[in-house]
């Protein structure tokens, strides 16, 4: 860094620039949250609406509740099982994609990562068209004569996985492409020359090293599944709840607001709490080797 | 001796290279390049960038696959045998460490791939390690080790697997020049000790003559020139090995007898030199070392001098062009910028590319 | 670069224009479906040839419609709520419904149609019970559904839809179910044992959407659904095979209300479209379109076009209806209950 | 990484595209069905649901909402983010790690949270049901993609230039308009884009915030999916696909799409 610039000299010049940001960041970002937090906190009824009293009743409320230890147990397992789809699917292809040439790779890289530019709404409406009991899958299934009626795969967790890996999928893909890019594109001749099989180097070269990258896909797209929104609630309906279609369903038609915000509140700490848990766990694993 | 490759064909070879050919669309990498390499020797592949060395290098470690031609290794074919079961040692330019393993994993990678039993692999370990003198290194990741270091843990790691041909891509170049001097030694001391037969590709003459036994020219997909070092230097027989390896003068002249006697001519001056050169006009070259002030010879002004330590280097405008010429720095400064001055040479130290113009 | 600006110019350009058009404009929340298409085909286009005045439609089912009124109550944008009696309870409660001035008809409105408050009032009921598809039945040779238990019969596994609890439809059922198991609004218990034990295991789907449910019985993927005769009637005549049956332990009746919201600056033409709507011709368009029992007296309906609809001051006097004080005031924990033991 | 994909990976890659395409590929085909209902066109191909749609007042102003509500969100977060970049990436001073962590905390924030968070609070403080409630919500979420691409962008400029540019005599400001500010410009611009896409696709947010009046094209598409699956939320899921294919090309030929997307995501770990 250099001082000859003037307006460094000023102190406060990277506040002024930056007092857009804060204010903005400060207004409707950490008051709207705080003001949620105090929400959660609330007592409600469908007479007299949100009340003011202030405990931790709604949470002990969800924490003694088996209903929504359920519920945040399926939204666990679907973005557990989201995740290691988008890692069997996602890695590999990644791979794929980095050893293609011109123009394939250009080609298909639109392919793999286009669909992060259509609305999620958009590809989730395609699931369900291909799920449904009129569903492409379905009449495939029936035309071939390998089940006689349709078999149920819209309101399942099974599709709802699906769906979101196809949403989330694309995270993965950059994430891996993005160390595979890194790599040393010489490191698998040198295994190759001390005698090791494609196989191999693939198993002990090549994927240790794509696993920072799968690392950072897996926590971004456990997030995000874990927070999705719109896949469930469209194939999952309504019985297949998770936190996030709860939370909507408290506000939107429960009307129980400081509940949902209780939830959405634990919904956010889950999230946080497991992507800096997995990150800083990552970083002491790897800072041994990458620093 | 006329041709210092003449020598290789005699005695058996260990690799041969026989009519190797690259091409890649329209463009011919290498061309039908043929060439013995012996056992224990150590081999520099020598050219600028863009020469096809470093494709011959990665053809003969299997990267490449030739577009025709033979590789031969102790008449076992190469071209068919898959890079991982060629038993060749490979040092990369950018080294391609492992960086998930530390420099005893990656040096006990080729030992386990083979399946070597863990007692004799550490073992083995342990003195390659020593060998390039990291022994209390072996525990540390690459990103934690200066290039020097990790160029050594490159090195352990190919020479580990006891490899019948050690092959080097330009091992040295992303070193800075003193641990690159340093390496240099280093590398035919430990080439020395393991008598392994190495093949090096480098575009830098000093480090292909300091290190090897042979050096391999190339231009343009061409061998140009094989020979010792000093032969190559001494006996260069292209201008452009002349012109590659060092500085060196090209001038017009020409070779006549008189009494008996070979002499060549550069313009009004005469030098008596050897006796197997044919007459006519010629082209000769002169290294800026062979050439000297004196007080005759031919004329010339000084146009520039560089103080380079050791030596001073004199930039002499003469009717045949300008003229490098070197002279050890023993405590008198050369003459100074403008002035008048001859210059002398040994006509034996010329050497002559067929006729000049 | 010129490329791109060109670009941007132009998109901002038609956006700006698109949305200069500004005109007076009433919002409406209801439920979609069948009445949201009514409502739009004539009822809205009659309204703004009256007055000039154009109407956006929100639709959403009612417990939706009152979330979103309590979300922007500060703000209110919407002018004029239709719900079902439930919800409307709540939200004169909330003090979401603003004073309703029904002068001209006070006294042409049935006295079960209004509020003891006054801030909103019916104007259309329906039966709900049990609609079957006619065919399937006629294939398998199963009579027509005569009671409610048909929802317990195994033979529906698997193809039953009930509505959810926080629909209207969904939660009477519910009443109902209890009622005939010896239950009622105060004791509910009997109502989620048969249905956790013998209904929700037939349940296909719990589907609130009317209009999700229209596509399920076209698609072939359910048989039977617990539904209101506005619905039935409306894809009966598309010429669907399906028909509503009225069980004999009593079908439950439907009101839909109508509200004005509370603004500080009400609009005026949301007096006006709730007058418009209980008018008598109205009625009559909503009587014959969708079954809607008038609840303006003087509406006047042909012997057939009252078919199936509660017509005149000696049936309305039959239809039954719930004590929605005490269904509100349980609501909540019933739809706690319906969550945990029901759906899920 | 230069070996040839064998014929597991390629067959592997096929089953992949199918994957990714399917069900776009599914919505597209049935957007074009002449029958009432959810069919794929095999009896030819009609263009009713498009006319259909055209005449759909509900959908047509929600596209409008859309655009606008991206246009100025995408804009307003620049006009934020590109000060607040170059406070971070230029100058050393107390908070800043804090300022950078909070701007880019909403990528970690799902935005549900977000959605119930502004639903009341956009209420309380008067902005409930407005544009600028909806845009300053908005910027929120897509102003970590603008600072993010915009201090990329700082990252690679020399910072040799500053002081070449002074050497010469050229006052700051200058400096910023003619030497700084053209090189970030392609950062500031594929930010822009990045936002304005993310903005034009938010959903889960939205669907809290947006009322009768401003309802965004995906918050309408997935209201009214919930109600019903018709081919007419096919058609409109048709032009959205086909808008987003027709952005991917214009990146891909302007910047490339995969350094937008791929080099973006690289700068999540400098970051």
């Amino acid at each position: 860094m250099s001082d000859t610039l003037d307006f460094r000299r000023i102190p406060w010049s990277p506040f002024l620039l930056a007092l857009p940001a804060v204010v903005v960041f400060f207004g409707f970002l950490l008051a709207p949250l705080l003001s949620t937090a105090i929400l959660s906190l609330q007592a409600f009824s469908l007479y007299t609406g949100i009340q003011n009293v202030y405990n931790l009743a709604n949470y002990i409320e969800i924490f003694s509740d088996n209903y929504f230890f359920e519920i945040f147990a399926r939204t666990a397992r679907i973005a557990v099982l989201t995740t290691v789809l988008a890692i069997v699917v996602g890695a590999p292809e990644a791979y794929i994609l980095m050893r293609m040439r011109a123009p394939w790779r250009g080609l298909f890289l639109l392919v793999a990562l286009g669909p992060l530019l259509i609305s999620v709404v958009s590809r989730t409406l395609g699931w369900a068209l291909l799920f449904g009991s009129n569903g492409l899958i379905n009449e495939t299934l029936m035309a071939l004569g390998l089940v006689e009626s349709p078999v149920a795969l819209m309101y399942t967790e099974f599709a709802v996985v699906i769906a979101l890996t196809h949403v989330l999928m694309p995270f993965m893909i950059i994430s891996v492409m993005v160390t595979l890019q890194r790599l040393n594109p010489q490191i698998e001749n040198a295994s190759l020359s001390l005698g090791a099989s494609g196989f191999t180097t693939l198993r002990r070269v090549v994927i240790p090293q794509m696993v920072p990258g799968i690392l950072a896909g897996s926590i971004i797209v456990f997030a995000m599944a874990a927070s999705a929104f719109a896949t469930p609630q469209i194939i999952g309906g309504r019985r297949l709840k998770v936190i996030a279609t709860l939370v909507y369903d408290e506000f939107l038609y429960s009307l129980n607001w400081p509940l949902g915000a209780a939830l959405a509140m634990l919904l956010f700490a889950a999230v946080i709490g497991v992507t800096v848990g997995c990150n800083a766990l990552a970083e002491r694993y790897f800072a041994r080797i990458y620093r | 001796m006329t041709r210092s490759n003449a020598a290789t064909n005699t005695g058996h070879a260990y690799l041969e290279l026989a009519s190797l050919t690259k091409r890649y669309g329209q463009i011919t990498v290498v061309d039908s390049l043929t060439l013995d390499v012996r056992k224990g020797e150590f081999l520099s592949l020598l050219g600028p960038s863009g020469c096809g060395k470093t494709t011959t290098l990665q053809m003969i470690g299997g990267f490449v696959e030739p577009t025709s031609g033979n590789i031969r290794l102790q008449d076992r074919d190469l071209v068919r045998t898959p890079p991982s079961k060629r038993g060749l040692g490979m040092v990369f330019q950018s080294y391609a460490l492992f960086p998930h393993m530390t420099a005893a994993q990656n040096v006990a990678y080729g030992l386990e791939v083979r399946r070597v039993g863990r007692a004799e692999c550490e073992e083995r370990v342990a003195r390659a390690l020593d060998l390039v003198g990291l022994a209390k290194f072996g525990d540390r990741y690459p990103r934690r080790m200066s290039g020097g270091q990790q160029q050594r843990v490159a090195l352990a790691r190919a020479l580990v697997i006891e490899p019948s041909i050690l092959l080097l891509d330009e091992p040295l170049s992303n070193l800075d020049a003193s641990l690159r001097e340093e390496m240099q030694v280093e590398l035919r001391r430990i080439q020395q000790v393991t008598g392994t037969t190495t093949i090096l590709v480098t575009h830098d003459q000093n480090e292909a003559m300091a290190l090897s036994d042979r050096i391999v020219v190339m231009r343009a997909g061409q061998v140009e020139q094989i020979g010792r070092p000093e032969q190559v230097y001494e006996h260069p027989q292209t201008d452009f090995v002349a012109q590659f390896l060092g500085k060196t003068n090209l001038v017009s002249a020409s070779v006549r007898t008189v009494n008996g006697v070979k002499e060549i001519v550069i313009g009004d001056q005469s030098f008596a030199c050897d006796t197997a050169l044919p007459e006519g006009p010629v082209r000769i070259a002169i290294r800026p070392e062979k050439m000297r002030l004196a007080s005759s010879g031919i004329p010339g002004i000084v146009k520039n001098r560089v103080f380079q330590g050791t030596l001073w280097l004199l930039e002499i405008t003469s009717e045949h062009g300008t003229i490098l010429v070197q002279q050890p720095n023993v405590g008198t400064p050369p003459p100074r910028i403008g002035s008048a001055c001859h210059l002398d040479l040994d006509g034996r130290d010329i050497h002559t590319f067929g006729t000049g113009v | 670069m010129k490329f791109k600006l060109a670009l941007l110019a132009s998109i901002a350009t038609g956006v700006f224009a698109a949305t200069a058009t500004a005109q007076e404009v009433l919002y409406v929340a209801g439920n979609g479906g069948s009445q949201e298409e009514l409502m739009r085909a004539e009822i809205f286009p009659a309204f703004q040839e009256a007055t000039g005045v154009e109407i956006v439609y929100v639709a959403g089912n009612s417990a939706n419609v009152l979330a979103r009124l309590l979300a922007q109550q500060n703000n209110q944008e919407i002018d004029v709520a239709m719900m079902n009696t439930g919800p409307m309870s709540q939200a004169i409660e909330l003090g979401i419904c603003g004073d309703l001035d029904i002068g001209a008809h006070e006294d042409n409105i049935y006295d079960y149609a209004k509020f003891s408050s006054g801030k909103a009032v019916g104007f259309g009921s329906v039966a709900l019970g049990l609609a079957y598809n006619t065919e399937t039945f006629a294939e398998n040779e199963w009579d027509a559904p005569t009671s409610w238990t048909e929802l317990q019969d195994e033979k529906h596994k698997g193809r039953i839809v009930f509505q959810p609890l926080n629909n209207t439809n969904g939660l009477l059922a519910l009443i109902k179910i209890a009622q005939i198991n010896g239950g009622g609004v105060d004791n509910m218990d009997p109502g989620f044992a048969v249905m956790e034990e013998n209904i929700a295991p037939n349940v296909l789907s719990f589907e609130p959407s009317s209009a999700r449910l229209a596509e399920m019985f076209q698609s072939g993927e359910v048989d039977l659904s617990v539904w209101s005769s506005t619905q039935v009637k409306v894809l009966a005549e598309t010429g669907f095979p399906i028909e509503l049956a009225y069980p004999q332990e009593g079908a439950m009746v439907i009101s839909n209300d109508v509200c004005a919201i509370a603004k500080d600056e009400p609009n005026p033409a949301a007096q006006e479209f709730i007058n418009f709507l209980i008018s008598p011709e109205i009625q009559e368009t909503l009587a014959k379109n969708l079954g809607f029992s008038p609840t303006n007296k003087l509406a006047e309906l042909t012997e057939e076009e009252a078919v199936g609809i509660p017509y005149g001051e000696e049936q309305v006097s039959l239809l039954e209806n719930v004590d929605w004080d005490v269904v509100n005031q349980n609501r909540e924990d019933w739809d706690r209950r319906w969550v945990r033991e029901i759906e899920r | 990484m230069r070996g040839r994909n064998g014929f597991w990976a390629l067959a592997f890659h096929t089953l992949f595209v199918i994957f990714v395409l399917a069900p776009i590929a599914v919505v597209c085909l049935i957007a074009f069905t002449p029958e009432s209902y959810l069919a794929m066109p095999t009896n030819g191909f009609s263009l009713r649901w498009f006319e259909a749609l055209l005449d759909n007042r509900d959908f047509v102003t929600s596209f409008q909402t859309s655009l606008m509500l991206g246009l100025l969100s995408a804009s307003a977060a620049a006009l934020v983010a590109i000060p607040a970049s170059i406070a971070i990436v230029r100058y050393r001073f107390p908070g800043r790690l804090f300022l950078l962590t909070l701007c880019m905390s909403p990528l970690m924030i799902p935005s549900i949270v977000l959605g119930v968070a502004f639903l009341r609070y956009l209420s309380q403080i008067g902005l409930g049901s407005t544009m600028p409630g909806l845009i300053l919500s908005h910027v929120i979420i897509i102003l970590p993609f603008i600072l993010r691409t915009v201090m990329n962008s700082f990252g690679s400029l020399d910072p040799a230039l500053d002081n070449a540019a002074a050497s010469l005599g050229s006052s700051p400001w200058t400096t910023f308009r003619r030497v700084t500010f053209p090189l970030i410009v392609p950062g500031v611009v594929s930010g822009w884009i990045l936002a304005f896409i993310t903005s034009f696709d938010e959903v889960t947010m939205t669907i809290f915030i947006a009322s009768p009046g401003l309802t965004t094209l995906p918050v309408r598409l997935m209201l009214y999916i919930e109600d019903s699956i018709d081919p007419l939320v096919a058609a409109v899921s048709a032009v959205l696909i086909a808008l987003a294919v027709l952005t991917m090309l214009i990146i891909d030929r302007l910047f490339g799409l995969d350094k937008i997307l791929i080099g973006n995501i690289d700068s999540d770990k400098n970051s």
